[in-house]
């Protein structure tokens, strides 16, 4: 069973993170993710940096820019988390633009995320119509999950037809905003989540943007499967370091 | 062949709506709605008047003598220079007001480069009194400081982009992000034919009016109605899909489109995608682009802002693909000198834009009576400070 | 009463030729063939193809939506500010390089002030490979830039006026001059409707393709083919001329001019040469213009170059004498806020100049159903150092 | 009878100068014209200074600048010249445009200089047709002579009505260009001072523009009746003062 649906038949309430692979530091994916499982994450989004991410807000920008200058590649990366699954369990989701993975060669990159033990991508460019076209038998042949996004704009009936499509889990992005921490949900915002929690989907959804901390994951989490949180971590890495995650997530869940 | 978009929204290989889940309403209301709304009556009424009474179109075919008897061939300019706000780009942006209020929109946002389409949609903003945000890099801000002064003249907010470069390609992102925090009230418009389908095909359509003209007044001109070339500089390639238009699927008519070879197409400073693209995914569409063998994109080099783009079209990637267009590819020099030959021989100060589209001349023959329409895409007057500072003016 | 020039060059009281003897050759070349060459076939032909195909004519007159329902009456304006080169100033340069071609001259001189009529007549001599020599006040060689760099890229020789107070009035001095020391193989292209007879006459008669158009263009857009009011800024008064020619006569349509009062009638630095102004010699042509008691010409003063002459045509010392035309002049602040308000209502940045006549929509009060044209005479590109400036843009 | 036609009676060739009234100092005038007239000159050329003069060149123009900034006047150089006959007996010619007399009434203008016993007026921008028409009676009663210009480029036919209209001299311009000293005349110069001597004129001519030295002097009267120095001798003053003026005229008459 691939490890994300593991991963929600045994927890109710998921804790994902996202961060950019190389930053602030090249070599720091492989530190980070072992904190975060320590701190008892339940899944990890790992950012291929890409230099026109059109779909992020400021924070996972800059953390994108710094790490290509840094030097991440997607070669980098997959040599970075060769034998990760030694060491970390939970499931891995790679989260990148579709260019650099098509310059990579598509078929080349789901063979080395299976190598690897990645569990699914997140393509935030590749519309679900394009997935089923191009890439949904390749991506199935190399056992990866495709995840796909939803907001607050997206109709009922294609969230019905994104639930057909989905498997693992269905991102729910927050608000009608690219990514960026906010400090607490709005009316607006929980009607939302109820209206997608009263749909009843198949797939589990969960929330993403904006979700910064104990109050919004609450928010987030007591209409969904889960949340991800991104800038607000990527921006307590920036000032306080690898070593202080546990705080972090300690922060998040109390 | 056919070299349209097709109904997937695809030229051949390219094109299609590579676009995040949260553009999706957005751009399918309009690729639901692009097509019915631009065929009403009222809508084609309305589009053509602000064309005739607004823009002043029709823009002339104009045939120059002088450079036609130097080059013993017979070469007419195609004067998009003249139109209001001084660029082909206004052709655009008024059909997009138009389908932005049909859409129900009153809020426009855009991005721009050397300024030009920027003005152009705060004008278009200007005549419908609707709120209007250009976005521009926070480098070509400073660079193009007039341009910056007609958008605020105009009304618009100039916000800097200050990601990345800070330059075209940045300012296009933040555009992007704008239209995912605002997908209800907002319409983007999309200054070339790029981005996600249908805007590639859309730009075209309302860039055709430049051939559609073409074709009457060649006939008026020399008694027929195509010419044996059209030749335009391509940036994202608007005033060239404008100019081939009517010409794509008529093969009698040769095609030839002219980026910026910058410092060299092997100098690292270049913006000739043909030459150094390889097809990929930019700003919504796939296509030709300029990027690393770990799929960055490049950031592009030409003397121009307006070609200073590292992709084209995918119309273009496929008339490049199929051999439909001769792509060839001029250096800065070249384009400066012709920006200088074209005001001395024909009294037209073109946009160093414009200017590379002329080069041809130098590196291909062409018989006394043959046809050359060129696209004199946009008028020279921002340019003036480069063209001061390069020839010591 | 007929308000055009009568055969001895006077508009009433005024016009004539108070030229040295050293111009009496040129002069009285030019009076004996201006009518005669321009009526002939193969001149007409030319001039209207050119205006057609190069500078982009017919203008379009433009229905001013939103102005039109904020002043509650039908504003029209007339789009030369989308003629090549940004002005109506090229009607005139390329009516006369062709009178010059024809009377066998082949060196060109011009004055000019803010660079428009400069760039005017350089364009026409490249178009024609035609040796062009402008001059220009030294100041407004400073304070001017981009179009004395238009200038030169298109081939002219910008020569720096020294004398006097080193603007317009001084560079038509030079000009003049000049004439005197070429006597042979020079034409001296005149930029408005003054100097010496028949350049005042010939000037508007360039201009009047302007009238001309409204006409057509009225009747078509509404029935009739004339206004209730014709309205332009006077400089020298050649757009105006231009607008005004076809309806002098025609009593049903109201004139106004409107000048620059610059900081104020009373202020000692003004332009409006109808208030200000007595009847005397300038450039050749008795008329009304800015002098001391003593007969010494004054240096006018406005904040837009076209208009900071000291002097108005004869033909316009005629329509204000006669009260054929209302005069009204307006200080720097109203026109420069009527630029930003014609930029921001109707996306159309206009030259300062031209801004001037917009205010009139303040001053005076006009009926619904009265149909306003006013002459768009150019475009504010030249203009945006000053607008920034003012604006604080 | 006009002092003009008594001196062209009296005297084979005639050496005229051109001054700018106020120039190099307001007061000059009278100094200046005495010691003109001590020095022999046979007639003078008073100019009253315009701002726009547009068919001078630079050397006149300056001055004439100079003078306006001195605070010359029409007024002022009347003041000036009252009385003047009391010590001058040579012709003096007013040499002046046109729009500063109209503004100080043309009548009133013929009036002070008949006061004062001017002969004769020089306006370049008032054409001979125009004289006729508008200021031909006033100048008559007046005593006033207008005299005129001829060019190079002047007809043969409007010459010969010149010639008719004309009382006084002819002012001959020596080339087609403005005022300004040049050191020697060239054959097309010397053709066109032959072809007007040829012609046998009514009125005697007097050549002006570019007489500047004894070699320019002597060509020039070796053809017509006489010749006038402007720029040469205004910047003579400029650089030597009033009191050399004597060392000038010997310089022209050696
Ligand atoms: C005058 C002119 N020509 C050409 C271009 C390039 O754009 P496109 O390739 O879309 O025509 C621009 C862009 O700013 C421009 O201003
Ligand atoms: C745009 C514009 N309008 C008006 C004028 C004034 O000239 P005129 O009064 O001859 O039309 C100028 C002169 O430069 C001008 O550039």
């Amino acid at each position: 069973m691939n490890r994300i649906d593991q991963k929600f038949k045994e927890e109710n309430t998921i804790l994902s993170i996202y961060f950019s692979a190389g930053h602030p530091n090249l070599e720091d994916t492989v530190p980070i993710l072992k904190q975060l499982q320590a701190a008892g994450v339940d899944m990890v989004e790992i950012g291929l940096p890409f230099s026109d991410p059109l779909a992020d807000g400021p924070t996972i920008q800059e953390s994108s820019t710094q790490a290509l200058r840094n030097g991440m590649t997607t070669e980098k990366l997959f040599t970075q988390l060769k034998g990760i699954r030694e060491h970390i369990h939970i499931p891995l989701v790679l989260m990148g633009y579709y260019n650099p993975m098509m310059q990579f060669g598509l078929e080349n990159f789901c063979q080395r995320c299976q190598e690897i033990g990645i569990d699914g991508l997140i393509i935030p460019d590749l519309p679900v119509e394009v997935y089923q076209e191009e890439s949904q038998d390749l991506f199935n042949r190399y056992g990866l999950y495709n995840m796909f996004l939803i907001t607050p704009q997206t109709s009922e009936e294609r969230i019905r037809y994104i639930d057909k499509v989905s498997k693992g889990f269905i991102y729910m992005v927050s608000s009608a905003s690219v990514t960026g921490a906010q400090s607490a949900f709005g009316d607006v915002q929980t009607e939302y989540f109820q209206r997608i929690q009263d749909m009843h989907l198949n797939t589990p959804t969960v929330v993403g943007f904006g979700i910064s901390n104990a109050e919004t994951y609450q928010a987030a989490t007591s209409h969904s499967r889960g949340a991800i949180i991104g800038s607000a971590f990527i921006k307590f890495l920036e000032n306080e370091g690898v070593e202080r995650i546990p705080e972090f997530i300690k922060s998040i869940r109390s | 062949m056919n070299y349209n978009v097709n109904e997937k929204g695809y030229y051949g290989d390219f094109g299609g709506a590579y676009i995040p889940e949260m553009l999706y309403p957005n751009v399918e209301e309009l690729r639901q709605n692009y097509l019915r709304i631009s065929a009403e009556p009222s809508f084609k009424k309305e589009y053509d008047e602000l064309l005739k009474n607004y823009v002043g179109r029709p823009t002339p075919l104009y045939f120059a003598k002088r450079l036609s008897e130097k080059y013993n061939t017979k070469i007419y300019l195609k004067r998009e220079d003249l139109c209001h706000t001084g660029a082909h780009k206004v052709n655009n942006t008024i059909g997009q007001i138009l389908m932005a209020r049909r859409l129900g929109k009153h809020r426009i946002i855009a991005e721009t480069g050397a300024g030009q389409h920027g003005v152009a949609t705060a004008t278009v903003c200007a005549l419908m009194g609707m709120e209007c945000i250009v976005y521009m890099g926070a480098l070509d801000i400073k660079r193009q400081a007039p341009n910056v002064a007609r958008m605020k003249m105009l009304g618009a907010e100039v916000r800097p982009a200050q990601s990345g470069s800070k330059t075209l390609k940045d300012a296009t992102n933040e555009a992007i992000r704008d239209w995912i925090n605002n997908p209800v009230d907002t319409h983007y418009i999309i200054g070339s034919v790029v981005g996600p389908h249908p805007y590639p095909d859309m730009v075209a359509r309302f860039q055709s009016v430049i051939s559609e003209e073409t074709q009457w007044q060649l006939q008026e001109l020399e008694g027929r109605n195509y010419p044996d070339y059209v030749i335009a500089c391509v940036g994202g390639g608007s005033n060239a899909a404008g100019l081939y238009y009517h010409y794509l699927n008529d093969e009698r008519v040769k095609i030839i489109a002219v980026e910026a070879a910058g410092k060299g197409i092997n100098s690292g400073e270049s913006a000739a995608t043909s030459a150094l693209g390889k097809e990929g995914i930019i700003h919504g569409s796939k296509t030709l682009l300029m990027q690393t063998a770990d799929g960055q994109i490049t950031e592009p080099y030409s003397i121009s802002a307006g070609l200073d783009y590292p992709g084209v079209g995918p119309m273009h990637a496929h008339l490049f693909r199929t051999q439909r267009a001769e792509f060839i590819s001029i250096p800065d020099q070249e384009a400066m000198d012709w920006g200088l030959t074209l005001s001395q021989m024909e009294g037209i100060i073109p946009a160093i834009e414009t200017a590379h589209a002329f080069a041809v001349l130098d590196v291909r023959r062409f018989k006394p009576e043959e046809i050359l329409v060129f696209n004199c895409s946009g008028r020279g007057d921002k340019d003036l400070d480069t063209y001061i500072d390069y020839f010591k003016l």
